[in-house]
């Protein structure tokens, strides 16, 4: 029989679930809120959310306080690692959640804003997001990651229109099966290992120098796949455009920042290791999914018709283009990697926003999807503040300088100069370019053509005084990004470095 | 014959390419889920077989993971079945096509 | 003196100026009367300095700096010395003569003061190609009066040919003008200088090769501005301008550029002598060429314009067999006779209403007395018939190529001149004499005005005389150039050269009359004279103007289509186009590996998985087979 | 003020732009002429300022951006600089005061007015990221005023020319990140300075990567052929006001950065690259006038016009000597004065007639005397007639480029043939003839508004062509602080026997100096 196992109190150092609690604490408090009094206003809820995720960002300062002094903290079984990788993407995570979550208070009623399980779930969710980072072992990845990804399924089928539904199912197939390739790939690192650990898993493989190189490289192929699926890389992005389009335009914004990091820093723990140990496959197998995802998103962003779909292929252009950092491995990509997210967060919480306040309820005569590029055109003419905003952020994500994306930018194809990936570097830059065609499209339509008619009465109905306030905070960020680069790069570099990566 | 651990894990391997084969070929979305399902499923046989084999419990620890959240999957797949078929009357993964390109 | 050269320089300038002012308005006799004053000022200074470079100065000045960097340095600089105080003073009187003229001559044009403008502005330039102390200087001389004789050439830009004629001119010239600008640099990077001074100093020092790339180069320059051949259609057709332009640009002054530039550069073409052979031969060649083309052409100008140009051919032949001084005398007589020639022809087109083919003319005598005297006198000296300024300086010509014992050369130049002799007399014959066939046009000729015969009276009177300056001219340019001196040592034979010359020109004038003087009819180009090859071939000059255009200008228009339509358009931008369609259809076909359907999407995750665990094994097998070979 | 005189001359547009949403539309076109006015004046001012005497840059002014990756907000300018920017400003102030645009005018005067911040940005840049900021930024207001006020292809014409140019300058970004990194690979810290950069010494090979990935950017902004096609389409389809600009202006930024970074930089490489660029130069040049003489649209003439101007240019940057380089710089304000002022009057009659066809005209001279004489002007000033403002540019570059080939300085040379012809027989369909088209026949002469645009450029032509020296005495200085940089740079023996030695030139220069 087994022992009856003795553990401390202290050793368990439970305080390293304090964010993921503060946030769970907040998602039961808003359904038991809901059990006594029923019919708040969503503003409410909102604000009770935003609460807690102050609460959990504080906590998640405090560690990273805390690791500046002690170093890398572990708790509950060395289970949960709170790194640099896990502060950063902590923080990113909580500030993305902050800022998306206020486009609830719209001016125009959404039935899914009146549930209060909405606002739990979303909690949820972040909660799992949370813990998906914030350690190395594969069990509570794999439970952090289904946690997040149910509750997303539920919050994108929340939407009630039947492209929601068409898109929580496939999203939820899809994502079903990619747990699958999770599951056994954590299963074949077991068999070879023994071991669920991260990092013990690289230090088995380091110590019998990696004699069982085949299974490794299958179970990394397992592994790929599903994060591959995750982070939308080409050819596991398929659901990507199918379900942002399907979702609400807030919540595709959402999808295209925060579970993506979290889906990065895991990569980064998974893979890093593999690259740094010589494993020349994962390298050339990295490096060919690495452009193939880029360019091929890029040119299918160009020939979309819908904005949002566009947005959609241009976030998966994105996450290759940061995959990159991955590849190159080394701490200023890695750098690189954390400062192009914390920037792109806030041009496409700016862009997607734009694309909310202007939702339709029922789409014209015609019309075969939420934002096709006519419903844009000649917006100069009749409101020339949206169309400049929303010309910024496409600026930004075109890559032109000096707003926001730009720098992020020019430090990941810096970083991979430095790596000595120059070809890499090459095909990055130019596939900027031809992204900029594609983003340059809605600037084209927005200012250099007659307006359709029909579309004007859309144009900002939803937008209510929180939505623009964060439009507006998005447009500062984007416009004096320069300015946050410095200070964001020391931060970031210092975390990182410190983590080892 | 002595059963191995290799017999568990090809047993394991040919369950999750039965999975695997399921999930592309089937129409419905009902079986569709049976057979991520039994994806899942030839995982934790891996996982108890080889966590028997290394006599650590973090296999079984993992397979009891995967099962409670199978289970959840179920749940919120079910849900999602039931407010589609309501729609649409029909479990076809072929009507579901709606956003292409 | 330094005020006499700038007010001999800018003058001219400040007449153009002042008419430029007026130019957009109508006719002014102001215009016309200050910018003559003006030139009469320059004349006057002109002649102040000649008078004091005879004393045996020269002046220097610099005005202001130009352009420098680096090491070149060029100025403003501008210097009278014995050659270019001559230049001045036949630049200055020639183009006095012509402006007063042209009061009379442009009197009912619209652009008369627009005329004005251009006429003072090319003196100017002239003055500055002359004066200039530099080979920049030179240049923006050298192109100054090319633009004002575009624009004096096209001054009627209503009509076609004038404004083709004008572009020719101009395009044709900078050819040459190119050829120029590579001889300025080649003589920048061996001297550093572009200073006459300098220039002529050092020149002896540069290794032989890169003297004779200079010389050659400069004289290519020089054959465009005096329209040598090949260069040399442009001037038959820049007769499409007013007369007082041909007069003054196309016979007196621009076209003589050329053999300026030679004279001044005597330094260089003296070490040269291979090259100055060329030049001689080819001024030889181009004498009898050009007036071989003046026999049988009908257009009055354009016998007076190939007339010109065969005697460039002369000045030519002088300059390039070391006679300098001899090239510059004739250019200087030549200027005074031809510019005579021009007005009177200018004169008899007024009278003729821009009619200009002698044979619809005749017995015009008797209405212009004062043009014939004029025109016979001017012919009389172009021919070179003693004692007339043409006899002077031709015949020293001709003296130099039999000293020098080229006698092809002098072979040429003599036949030439009994050329010159015919087609001369042949046109005042047509003219003047025999039957009024302008009758049979009815047109009722009148004699130009009083005062343009008395402007053009100067010239009258240099064109006799000036052979008598001939030995004070010797004693001023030869302090710059060298004096040599061509006598023929035997009496005898300088004799009998000179009386044969004489007798064989004298008989071409006769020939000429009997031939044209009792013309009756007009020639309407069914006689058998006018149907022999020989005729066609001089009357279509060679079929030169037509081997250009088939050879030069239509293959440069086709290919330059062939250049926009087929490669511009369809390589170098389709190439662009295509790359970013390439892009675009590549994203248009496969985008369809979206196709909504959830079997297909879950298909590539699989296939996505199949190949990531394929390329596993692959490399696996691959590591391992390596590794074992390695063991 | 002097201090930060040029980031107020960088930032005072934008600024006045930001404030020009507040103006009422109708008042727009005045407020752009102040503001534009205000800011050639503060441009005069620092022409005022500025001491011709000293080589190295003035005005610098230093504030970290990115202090942990070296990027800061420096500028400064030199001689080089200096005349571009008042260039410049002097075109946004002419421009706006010339415009006859009726639709939006209050959006297109603050769309020059960003665009102008960006010019003068991008030549007052001594850090390569702040370079590329304003570089790239510059593209946006030109796509909009392309876009928006152009014609029937403005569209395609305007996105051709962002993407064209844009992708060209990412593979610059990539080469300057390169530059950094061997800079911090040599030092041990980031930098993007201009200046520290040039304190670099790399190995002949790197050298020749990064020129090469620095010239394609810069060749398709000049744009050098084979890169040049989208230029015909941007004026083609351009408003007046955007041809004046970009041909003026934005061209420039190609050449002027040939000079700021590809030569100091990239000496050998420089050398290495001499031949194979000046035969695209020549082909730039006799090519590209023959095109241009094949065109049946005026302003397609004036456009191919720019492309045989701009090769000179580079065949004057890629002389590197003193002569060619100085010339090649004069040469980039004389080609701005000169197509800007030919774009320009190619607006008065496009306002008059809305068509740009060559055939449509024919005896304009007897209609347009006012017009004819200046367009005759500035026709001759860009067949490079002496005592034009391009003679002299033109006569330097090709001096200079004689020193290092002579061949080709011969067909090159050949530019003041070729451009003779084309521009010679536009005007001659244009202008001379008897007017054969009714429409042609009542036609106004310029009006008041136009001289006052053209009588300046006019005057500049002639002014800069007699008398340069004002403005070719501080280019001179600073060229040949370059040139000798460039040769303590050079390591390869070639590298050493093209590129002059000035320092040793000493006594040759007293020598010339005495005069």
């Amino acid at each position: 029989m087994l022992e009856p196992i003795h553990v401390s109190l202290a050793s368990l150092n439970i305080t390293t679930l304090a964010p993921m609690l503060i946030a769970i604490v907040g998602a039961l408090v808003i359904l038991g809120i809901d059990l006594v009094k029923e019919g708040l206003h969503k503003s409410f809820y909102v604000m009770v959310s935003l609460l807690f995720l102050l609460l959990d960002l504080g906590s998640v300062i405090d560690f990273g306080n805390i690791f500046l002094k002690n170093g890398p903290i572990l708790g509950m079984f060395d289970m949960m690692l709170i790194d640099g990788l896990a502060i950063l993407g902590q923080i990113i995570i909580v500030v993305g959640s902050m800022l998306f979550i206020p486009l609830a208070l719209t001016s125009k009623r959404f039935h899914e804003y009146n549930y209060p399980e909405y606002f739990s779930l979303f909690l949820f969710m972040i909660a799992g997001f949370q813990f998906m980072v914030a350690t190395d072992n594969l069990i509570l990845i794999f439970v952090g990651l289904e946690t997040a990804s149910l509750a997303l399924y539920a919050l994108i089928a929340l939407h009630n229109r039947s492209k929601s539904f068409e898109a929580a199912v496939k999203y939820f197939t899809m994502g079903a099966l990619a747990a699958g390739f999770f599951a056994f790939g954590s299963m074949i690192f077991y068999a070879i290992t023994g071991s669920i650990e991260i990092n013990q898993i690289a230090s088995v493989l380091a110590a019998d120098h990696y004699a069982n190189i085949g299974y490794v490289l299958v179970a990394v192929s397992f592994l790929l796949a599903a994060f591959g699926f995750k982070l939308s890389m080409v050819p596991f992005h398929t659901w990507t455009p199918d379900v942002y389009e399907g979702s609400s335009a807030a919540l595709a914004g959402y999808m295209s920042i925060v579970p993506k990091i979290a889906g990065f820093i895991v990569a980064m723990r998974l893979f890093e290791f593999l690259v740094h140990s010589g494993v020349v496959w994962l390298q050339v197998v990295l490096y060919i999914a690495v452009v193939i995802t880029m360019t091929a998103s890029n040119i299918w962003a160009m020939v979309q018709t819908d904005v949002k779909r566009m947005l959609a292929y241009s976030s998966i252009s994105h996450a290759g283009f940061v995959m990159a950092a991955i590849l190159i491995g080394t701490t200023q990509s890695n750098t690189a990697l954390f400062l192009y997210w914390a920037l792109f967060s806030f041009t496409n919480l700016g862009a997607f926003t734009m694309l909310w306040v202007s939702r339709q309820k029922n789409l014209l005569p015609g019309q075969s999807s939420d934002h096709p590029y006519e419903k844009f055109a000649g917006l100069v003419k009749t409101m020339p503040m949206a169309a400049i905003m929303m010309a910024l952020f496409m600026l930004s994500l075109a890559g032109i300088p000096p707003f926001g994306l730009f720098w992020g930018k020019i430090y990941i194809i810096a970083s991979a100069v430095t790596g000595g990936y120059t070809v890499l570097a090459l095909i990055m830059a130019l596939n900027s370019a031809i992204a900029a065609y594609y983003y340059l499209k809605l600037i084209v339509f927005m200012f250099m053509k007659e307006p359709v008619t029909g579309y004007e009465k859309y144009y900002f109905t939803n937008a209510s005084l929180s939505l623009k306030t964060i439009i507006g905070i998005a447009a500062i960020g984007t416009i004096f990004a320069v300015f946050a680069v410095n200070p964001l790069l020391k931060v970031i570099t210092l975390f990182v470095y410190n983590s080892g990566y | 014959m002595e059963i191995t651990l290799a017999h568990y894990l090809v047993l394991s391997g040919v369950l999750f390419a039965i999975g695997l084969i399921g999930v592309m070929r089937r129409k419905n979305l009902l079986m569709l889920f049976f057979a991520t399902e039994i994806l899942l499923n030839a995982t934790n046989i891996g996982f108890a077989a080889i966590s028997h084999y290394y006599n650590d419990l973090t296999g079984q620890m993992f397979a009891f993971f995967i099962i409670a959240i199978a289970a959840s999957e179920v749940a919120v797949g079910l849900g999602l079945l039931i407010v589609w078929y309501k729609r649409t009357g029909k479990i076809d993964l072929d009507i579901m096509t709606s956003m292409r390109g | 003196m330094e005020i006499y050269l700038y007010i001999a320089l800018f003058a001219p300038l400040v007449g153009s100026l002042f008419a430029a002012l007026f130019g957009a308005t109508p006719k002014t006799m102001l215009t016309g009367i200050v910018a003559s004053g003006l030139l009469f000022l320059s004349l006057v200074s002109s002649a102040i300095l000649l008078n004091y470079v005879m004393m045996g100065h020269t002046v220097h000045v610099e005005m202001m700096t130009w352009i420098a960097t680096g090491d070149l340095y060029i100025p403003y600089g501008f210097v009278v010395d014995q050659v270019s105080v001559v230049m001045m003073m036949v630049v200055t009187i020639v183009s006095t003569v012509v402006h007063v003229y042209s009061i009379g001559y442009m009197d009912h044009d619209k652009g008369f003061n627009r005329f004005f403008s251009y006429l003072s502005a090319f003196v100017f330039s002239m003055m500055v190609l002359v004066m200039s102390d530099n080979f920049a200087g030179l240049f923006i001389g050298w192109e100054g009066v090319g633009l004002c004789s575009w624009l004096l050439i096209g001054f009627w830009y209503h009509k076609e040919s004038a404004t083709w004629a004008a572009n020719e001119a101009f395009i044709m010239n900078r050819i040459a003008d190119l050829a120029m600008l590579i001889g300025i640099f080649i003589i920048y990077w061996n001297i550093g200088s572009l200073q006459y001074d300098v220039v002529f100093a050092e020149i002896a020092n540069l290794p032989m090769p890169i003297i004779t790339w200079i010389g050659i180069f400069l004289f290519i320059g020089a054959m465009g501005k005096s329209a040598q051949f090949p260069l040399h259609t442009w001037l038959a057709d820049a007769m499409e301008g007013p007369t007082p332009v041909s007069a003054l640009i196309h016979a007196a002054t621009m076209v003589t550029a050329g053999v300026y530039l030679v004279v001044r550069a005597n330094p260089v073409y003296d070490l040269i002598p291979d090259v100055g052979l060329f030049i001689a031969s080819l001024g030889a060649f181009v004498a009898i060429f050009a007036a071989s083309m003046a026999l049988v052409n009908r257009d009055m100008k354009r016998i007076i314009a190939y007339s010109t140009l065969s005697q460039l051919g002369y000045m030519f032949v002088a300059a390039g067999l070391g006679a300098y001084w001899v090239a510059l005398f004739h250019l200087m007589a030549h200027a005074f006779f031809k510019a005579l020639l021009f007005l009177g022809a200018g004169n008899v087109m007024h009278a003729m209403h821009n009619e200009l083919d002698p044979f619809k003319m005749g017995g015009l005598r008797k209405v212009m007395k004062g043009t014939f005297i004029m025109m016979t006198l001017a012919s009389v000296a172009l021919a070179g018939i003693y004692p007339f300024a043409g006899f002077f300086s031709k015949d020293l010509i001709l003296e130099a190529a039999f000293v020098e014992n080229h006698y092809i050369i002098y072979a040429v130049l003599l036949f030439t001149a009994g050329l010159t002799a015919f087609y001369s007399f042949r046109l005042v014959a047509l003219i003047f004499h025999g039957e009024e066939r302008y009758k049979l046009f009815g047109i009722h000729p009148h004699e130009a005005y009083k005062f343009m015969l008395v402007a053009m009276a100067p010239l009258l009177i240099l064109a006799i005389i000036a052979g008598s300056f001939k030995l004070s001219y010797f004693e001023l340019v030869t302090n710059l150039l060298p004096a040599v001196e061509y006598h023929i040592h035997h009496p005898m034979t300088y004799w009998m050269i000179t009386i044969g010359t004489q007798l064989f020109v004298i008989l071409a004038v006769l020939l000429a009359y009997k031939k044209y003087a009792s013309w009756s009819s007009v020639p309407d180009g069914t006689s058998k004279l006018e149907n022999c090859f020989c005729y066609k071939l001089l009357s279509n000059q060679y079929y030169i103007p037509k081997l250009y255009e088939e050879l030069f200008s239509k293959p440069y228009r086709e290919l330059s289509r062939i250049a926009w339509k087929q490669i511009d358009l369809k390589i170098v931008d389709a190439t662009v186009d295509g790359i970013a369609n390439l892009i675009y259809q590549t994203g248009e076909k496969t985008h369809t590996m979206q196709n909504g359907n959830l079997s297909s999407m879950l298909r590539w995750m699989v296939i996505g998985l199949v190949v990531l665990l394929v390329l596993a094994v692959a490399f696996t097998v691959g590591y391992n087979a390596v590794t074992m070979r390695a063991m | 003020m002097q201090e930060h005189i040029l980031s107020i001359l960088i930032f005072f547009p934008a600024l006045a732009a930001m404030l020009g949403f507040i103006v009422h539309k109708d008042s727009a076109r005045a407020y752009g002429i102040t503001v534009a006015a205000i800011e050639f004046f503060l441009s005069l001012w620092l022409w005022n300022l500025y001491d011709p005497m000293t080589s190295g840059m003035q005005f610098m002014e230093k504030a970290p951006l990115v202090a942990a990756f070296g990027i800061n907000y420096l500028v400064g300018i030199d001689g080089i600089s200096l005349f571009i920017i008042i260039l410049s400003t002097f075109f946004t102030m002419i421009g706006i005061a010339s415009l006859t645009e009726t639709r939006r005018v209050k959006d297109l005067i603050i769309t020059l007015l960003f665009l102008e911040m960006t010019m003068v940005g991008v030549f007052a840049a001594l850090d390569a990221i702040v370079f590329y900021v304003f570089w790239e930024l510059s593209l946006i207001p030109m796509l909009y005023i392309i876009g928006a006020w152009g014609g029937p292809l403005r569209i395609y014409a305007s996105i051709k020319f962002f993407l064209y140019t844009f992708t060209g300058s990412l593979v610059m970004l990539v080469g300057m990140l390169f530059m950094a990194y061997f800079y911090y690979q040599a030092t041990g810290q980031w930098s993007f300075s201009i200046l520290e950069w040039y304190r670099l010494i790399l190995p002949e090979n790197f050298q020749l990567w990064l020129f090469a990935a620095f010239f394609v950017g810069f060749a398709i902004k000049v744009p050098m052929f084979p890169f040049h096609t989208w230029l015909p389409y941007a004026h083609g389809q351009a408003p007046t006001i955007g041809s004046v600009i970009l041909a003026a202006i934005l061209l420039k930024m190609g050449t002027y950065a040939f000079v700021r970074f590809s030569l100091p930089l990239f000496p050998d490489a420089a050398v290495f690259f001499m031949f194979p660029i000046a035969i695209l130069a020549i082909i730039m040049i006799v090519y590209t006038a023959m095109v241009a003489y094949a065109q049946e649209d005026i302003k397609q003439v004036v456009a191919y016009s720019s492309v045989s101007h701009m090769g000179v240019i580079i065949l004057g940057t890629f002389a590197l000597n003193v002569e060619g380089i100085s010339g090649s710089v004069f040469l980039m304000i004389a080609h701005g004065v000169v197509s800007g002022a030919l774009f320009l009057l190619v607006g008065v009659i496009y306002d008059r007639r809305h068509t740009k066809l060559m055939s449509e005209f024919g005896g304009l001279a007897s209609v347009m005397p006012r017009y004819a004489t200046i367009f005759g002007i500035m026709m001759m000033a860009s067949v490079g007639m002496p005592l034009t403002i391009n003679f002299v540019g033109e006569f330097l570059s090709l001096l200079g480029f004689y020193k290092q080939s002579h061949a080709f300085t011969l067909v090159a040379g050949t530019a003041i043939i070729v451009g003779a012809i084309y521009m010679l027989s536009a005007y001659k369909k244009m202008f001379f003839g008897n007017v054969t088209k009714d429409e042609n026949k009542n036609l106004k002469d310029v009006n008041r508004t136009e001289l006052l645009a053209l009588v300046p450029l006019v005057i500049i032509t002639i002014w800069l062509g007699v008398y340069p020296k004002p403005v070719l005495e501080p280019i001179s200085n600073s060229v040949e602080s370059i040139v000798q940089l460039m040769h303590d740079k050079a390591q390869t023996k070639e590298a050493q026997a093209r590129i002059p030695d000035l320092a040793n030139q000493g006594a040759m220069n007293s020598q010339q100096e005495t005069h």
